[in-house]
């Protein structure tokens, strides 16, 4: 691992109640290697998100990004810093259209508050419509969000936090809610993007063919620690974690 | 097609001084209150309702009183100076506000608003207690007018100013701002997870809203010649929601058909049902309700569709359309 | 403040809290279980209070005995509840529990306007006051002051008998079950065969003579006058919000703040009295924005 | 288009060279009363009271052969409506005058606008001492006294009848009539018991539905007078609970506005209390009792409504009985014809007329001279409710702001020996 630390994980520590959802988790996110986290449910995974892109706060340790120390800033200082974050369940405006949903990003993005100028028209427009186009969802720019099934909003979900054009990318289980027989090239078209945009991603996934597949390192999470980390095919062939995590999820 | 009929309820509107002077006045103070119902609907866009604007309607009347009685009052500046009071208090507790939602949001106008209302009362040496303060004819850019004079360019200026308030918030709500607004209503986390601050997004529209109530209540001062803590009082405050809801909350124009309909009904109700004008009043709002919750102008939408077909598929091009025009 | 004059706004506190709180907690246990807001709740409190003074004021100058007043007070308070609350929830609440928010609140403030103008149909605008239950009840003295026992002792008694007795209600009794279990989770309830719009009905009609009780023991204190609905509903939200919504010990606890915050400002600066419940409203929303008992909500994402 | 159709009007009488205006169908009159909220405990009998005078004058033969039809507005509707409705009734139904108001806020409100209409309006309730005494106008009379006289009254029955009370405190309500009326009361107390001391006061809130706070202090306190200016709901409920906990016991009340009270509190208001009534107004009134008009409408306006006239009920006869008078005066001055709108105006000043207390005179300034009544609450078995003994008759003239002087600094200029020099008719039961 020569590359760039993107970002830094030390000694997170988060508690609700009695259960103990991170308990010293100390990671490391290079630049360019893209991260699955895998474990069982409730093993911390979507906590361990929640700390990174700054809805949760650690009771102890710290978050560094890009070296500098980010622990407990609120999301939108972390997405400004370019850190964006994709959703289980996917985040809309369901009250709006999906080139809405974009263009709202895309103003966010390049700060355009002028309150008399419509959203449509924004110099941005065509760059969203060819992200649309990139995640195959052009002809579907105008339709309200809350019409769509479950597999498109989770890639306008994608495509939102896409729009922001960050550095790092997190992504919240990016194939649940698709068919099964859809999730592969679901991913390639998101792999295809990430690629393109050059952004590095982590992200949480159950299904191991996927990880195999899209991850270049795989981290292995239970009861709110890390128990592995390495290259896909040597820690989704260990047989504890075969026993524990896989045995469990598939 | 469909903006025939707005075209010329405009028109019509605007030729009422020609056609029906009597109920010249009545149409100012029906736009006075349309204004302040569009910081209303402003609100409603983020999917928050306020039962305390009559606040930003009662600090702008009683600050255009005050100027309008110590400087010798020009209409313009009465004006600028109600609504920038209006603004400025706007920000003051909208900072604390926007920290709340739903419920919360509403009572928490209700009680700033209701504490305004109680020491307009409380100061009578300065607010004139519950008897008002008279506010005197302002001048007009440097002429004193008399009364019929004065309302009829009362009545064009509010005139002009609800169709520029309108356009206004039109833009604002299709701007990015104004779409961000919107997402507040479906979806702050993910507002906040594009970077943008949901509170300092709903303060924004809190600010606005605050000064579109404060340049309806300074109108109504200048209009009616006197300001009252009644301007203040929480029934004013859903009487403005009513109206919102009776118009149509998705679009800027729900704000002054509602209150036009609104000023109507209530005063036939209160010349011809004296007694039950209350009633009446409630059960046309219960009506719109359960058969049209998107008010007046929903209907209307609706009807259009049937009669010459849907407007055209949603886009964030169409700017023909009212933003969250409801549907 | 001697210890004297503290005694005694304590005492006046406690005779105001105990109202209070009686209209209030109908409110919460309705926002509770129906997540309306009803502002109408107003219009309950003036119709229990015009309901007993009329009756009362009729079986008093009948000849028949003063101490009739206190059944009374229940009967119509029952009657307020469940032959106005009953119709509005069933005909109009049950066809708005899916629209927005605002909407909700909008329908009851319908409601308000329209029993507005039927207080003043059924019973006209001339001042009702009818005493007799607090006449019964003769005064008490406490530190050379004369109290009547009816606001010093039957009061606060009435108020921590609802109290305990909603707690038993909602713990001990299936109907209070089923009623906290909708609270809880509605979608859980219906799914496990709970009759929710039974529920609804039930606590509707349990909150809305609540307030028409309530309304029906300030009669005997005060003038039965159009109008005094209004008043009362916004007291009542500032203890609701400040309380948490839904929280009936809170209401209490609240009840108590702003009935004892009022009468010391009457002795150390009246001027300040009706401002209260809103400050102390403002001051506890300030660093507890759920309110002193709310519980705060984590979207799940 | 109402000044073309006046044009056109003046046109056609300098055709005809007449400058008697056409006889109307009817004389129509607006007349703005609570009908709603805590005032319409005034305003109702007061309609009850016009509704029953206007069929009487029209069973009569109506005014010189016109009959009046009455158009009512509800004060209680709001600023607002209140405004467009009496806009409405002036512009488009062509009312030939106005009655407006009872709240003093709306005869604010409302006295400009009927100058700018340049319709007569009549204020015929409304207490607020300012208007003439800030403006002058020349469409709006007030045919009632004000605030005022009605205030000095009070201190001077008080003084005449209790002059050696040492302690005072106040219990009003918190607006502008409740600040108003002590303002001027406690000027007047001033300047002619410099030693009074005044040890509380207290402005609960319009509407308050609990005074025990206030009576708790109060009891403490043991203040020899209570002054509450207070009226309706309000007043009801502050005198039941101050007889309930035996402050009535301990300090004598004074309450200027109290007989308007008087039947609904029943036995609630032991005798020794001082009540006023607003003007010389009181169904027992001294010096009209055994007149069979007066003693006749009392009785009609009971069986009709269930109690005896109270204030508003005198105030409504009055401004009808202004009406009456007026155009008894503009068609004599008009050689008996119909006089014109203006016509009427001109013949309101110095009119002098009688409603159902004694005669009423308006002054240069338009303000009504009304005499004033107080007495003392006594027992009463006939009636069930306490009635008035020591009645005092205070003369107009006596106790009215001269023309042309503001209110306060008027009442400072009064010394000690003033109580002594106003001498008002006294009954003693």
């Amino acid at each position: 691992m020569s590359s760039k630390v993107l970002m830094a994980a030390k000694g997170l520590e988060i508690r609700f109640g009695g259960v103990v959802a991170a308990d010293d988790v100390n990671i490391e996110i290079h630049e360019g290697h893209n991260l699955a986290i895998i474990g069982p449910n409730g093993a911390g995974k979507t906590t361990f998100l929640n700390i990174c892109t700054g809805y949760l706060k650690p009771h102890r340790g710290s978050v560094t990004f890009d070296g500098r120390d980010v622990t407990g800033l609120a999301p939108r200082r972390l997405v400004r810093m370019g850190v964006a974050r994709a959703f289980q369940i996917p985040q809309l405006f369901t009250e709006h259209t999906v080139i809405e949903n974009l263009l709202i990003a895309a103003a966010a993005q390049a700060r355009r508050w002028s309150p008399l100028t419509p959203i449509a028209t924004i110099p941005e427009r065509g760059e969203m419509l060819h992200l649309l186009d990139m995640v195959r969802c052009a002809h579907i720019a105008d339709r309200p969000v809350s019409e769509l099934p479950e597999g498109q909003r989770k890639l306008i979900d994608i495509a939102l936090a896409l729009a922001l054009k960050p550095k790092l990318l997190f992504m919240d289980e990016p194939t649940s809610g698709v068919a099964s027989s859809e999730k592969f090239e679901v991913l390639d078209i998101i792999a295809k993007a990430l690629a393109e945009a050059k952004v590095t991603a982590v992200f949480v996934e159950h299904d191991i063919g996927i990880v195999e597949r899209f991850a270049d390192e795989v981290a292995v999470w239970n009861r709110g620690e890390v128990l592995f980390r390495g290259v896909p095919g040597e820690i989704l062939s260990h047989p504890d974690v075969i026993r524990d995590v896989i045995g469990e999820t598939v | 097609m469909r903006s025939i009929l707005p075209a010329l309820i405009v028109l019509l509107v605007a030729v009422t001084p020609v056609l029906a002077p009597t109920s010249q006045v009545l149409l100012t103070l029906a736009f006075a209150k349309g204004l302040a119902v569009l910081g209303i609907i402003v609100l409603l866009q983020a999917g928050q309702v306020s039962f305390g604007h009559a606040l930003y309607f009662a600090v702008s009347a009683y600050v255009a009183a005050s100027v309008a009685r110590s400087f010798g009052g020009e209409l313009v500046t009465t004006l600028l100076a109600g609504v920038a009071a209006a603004a400025v208090v706007g920000l003051v507790v909208g900072v604390f506000v926007v920290r709340y939602r739903y419920i919360f949001f509403a009572m928490l106008n209700l009680a700033v608003s209701m504490i305004f209302f109680a020491l307009l009362e409380k100061f009578y040496y300065v607010t004139g207690g519950s008897d008002g303060l008279q506010v005197p004819r302002p001048t007009v850019v440097g002429l004193t007018l008399e009364r019929g004079e004065f309302e009829t360019i009362l009545f064009y200026g509010a005139l002009v100013l609800s169709l520029l308030a309108a356009w206004g918030t039109h833009r604002y709500l299709a701007s990015p701002l104004g779409n961000m607004l919107r997402a507040i209503k479906t979806n702050e986390v993910r507002l906040e997870y594009l970077g943008v601050s949901a509170r300092s997004t709903l303060l924004s529209g809190y600010v606005l809203s605050a000064a579109l109530c404060g340049l309806g209540g300074a109108l109504m001062a200048v209009a009616q010649g006197i300001v009252t803590p009644e301007y203040a009082y929480w029934v004013r405050s859903g009487e403005f929601v009513f109206i919102a809801i009776l118009g149509g909350s998705g679009s800027v124009a729900g704000a002054f058909v509602g209150a036009l309909i609104y000023e109507g009904v209530r005063t036939y109700a209160a010349a011809f049902a004296s007694d039950i004008w209350q009633m009446v009043l409630g059960i046309v709002l219960l009506v719109i309700i359960i058969f049209g919750p998107s008010g007046v102008t929903g209907l209307y939408q609706r009807l259009m569709d049937r009669l010459v077909g849907p407007a055209r598929p949603r886009g964030a091009g169409d700017s023909e359309r009212a933003p969250g025009a409801a549907e | 403040m001697n210890l004297q004059l503290f005694a005694l706004a304590f005492f006046d506190g406690i005779a105001y809290a105990a109202l209070v709180f009686l209209v209030a907690v109908g409110l919460t246990l309705i926002f509770g279980v129906l997540r309306v807001l009803n502002v109408a709740h107003g219009s309950f409190y003036a119709m229990g209070a015009y309901a007993t003074a009329s009756t009362v004021g009729a079986i008093v100058a009948a000849g028949y005995s003063p101490w009739l007043a206190f059944p009374m007070m229940i009967i119509a308070s029952a009657l307020i509840g469940g032959l106005i609350g009953g119709p509005v929830e069933k005909l109009l609440l049950r066809r708005i529990y899916d629209m927005e928010e605002v909407l909700q609140i909008l329908v009851t403030f319908a409601v308000f306007m329209i029993l507005e103008d039927v207080q003043r149909l059924v019973w006209g605008v001339q001042p009702y006051f009818e005493s007799s239950a607090l006449m019964v009840l003769g005064t008490v003295d406490v530190l050379g002051i004369t109290y009547t026992a009816y606001q010093l002792i039957l009061l606060p008694v009435v108020a921590i008998l609802v109290l305990v007795g909603l707690r038993i209600f909602l713990r001990h009794t299936l109907s209070g079950k089923l009623i906290l279990a909708v609270t809880e989770d509605r979608e859980a309830a219906t799914a496990i065969g709970v009759n929710v719009d039974r529920v609804y009905l039930v606590t509707f009609v349990v909150g809305a003579s609540l307030a028409a009780f309530g309304g029906a023991l300030a009669s005997a204190t005060t003038s039965v006058i159009p109008g005094m609905g209004a008043d009362m509903i916004v007291l009542s939200f500032a203890v609701v919000a400040t309380a948490g919504l839904g929280r009936i010990e809170g209401a209490a606890i609240t009840a108590l703040l702003i009935g004892l915050g009022r009468s010391f400002a009457v002795y150390l600066a009246p001027e300040l009295d009706v401002l209260v419940p809103y400050l102390i409203m403002l001051a506890v929303l300030l660093v507890r924005p759920e309110g002193l008992f709310g519980m705060a909500h984590t979207r799940k994402i | 288009m109402r000044s073309l159709g006046m044009a056109a009007a003046a046109i056609a009488f300098a055709a005809t060279g007449a400058f008697a205006a056409d006889k109307p169908d009817e004389l129509k009159i607006g007349i703005t009363t609570f009908l709603s909220g805590p005032a319409s405990v005034f305003g109702e009998p007061a309609k009850a009271a016009a509704d029953m005078i206007i069929e009487q004058i029209n069973a009569d033969g109506g005014i010189d052969g016109v009959p009046i039809a009455a158009s009512y507005v509800d004060e209680g509707a709001g600023g607002e409506a209140l405004v467009s409705e009496y806009r409405r009734l002036v512009e488009d139904v062509d009312v030939d005058l106005m009655l407006a108001s009872i709240s003093s806020g709306n005869c604010n409100q409302l006295a400009p606008l009927a100058e700018d209409l340049k319709v007569l309006n009549l204020m015929w309730d409304c207490g607020t001492q300012r208007i003439f005494e800030e403006n002058d106008y020349r469409y709006v009379f007030r045919t009632q006294a004000n605030a005022t006289p009605e205030m000095l009254a009070t201190v001077l029955y008080l003084l005449k009848t209790k002059p050696d009370f040492s302690t005072i405190a106040v219990v009003n309500q918190d607006y502008a009539w409740g600040r108003d009326s002590w303002d001027i009361f406690q000027t007047a107390l001033k300047a002619m018991k410099p030693d009074a001391k005044v040890v509380a006061e207290f402005f609960p809130k319009f509407g308050a539905p609990d005074f025990s706070t206030e009576i708790s202090r109060l009891q403490a306190l043991r203040p020899d007078v209570i002054l509450s200016t207070s009226w309706g709901g309000d007043l009801d409920t502050f005198v039941r609970q101050a007889a309930q906990r035996g402050l009535t016991n301990t300090s004598t009340l004074v309450l200027p506005l109290a007989e308007s009270s008087l039947q609904r509190l029943g036995s609630a208001l032991p005798p020794g209390h001082i009540v006023g009534g607003r003007g010389d107004h009181y169904f027992l009134h001294p010096e009209r009792v055994g007149d069979p008009a007066f003693d006749d409408f009392m009785k009609a306006f009971h069986d009709k409504t269930g109690a005896y006239p109270i204030y508003p009920v005198f105030h409504m006869s009055q401004a009808l009985a202004a009406v009456k008078a007026v155009y008894a005066k503009a068609i004599e001055a008009n050689g008996g014809e119909w006089p014109d709108r203006e016509q009427v105006v001109d013949a309101m000043d110095g009119l002098s007329f009688q409603g159902l207390g004694n005669e009423v005179t308006i002054r240069d300034d338009h303000q009504g001279l009304e005499d004033q009544l107080l007495g003392t609450t006594a027992k009463s078995d006939e009636y069930g409710f306490a009635i008035l003994k020591d009645i005092m008759l205070f003369d107009a003239e006596d106790i009215t702001t001269p023309v042309g002087e503001e209110s306060i600094e008027w009442l400072k200029t009064l010394g000690p020996d003033f109580v002594a020099s106003v001498e008002p008719k006294t009954y003693a039961d």
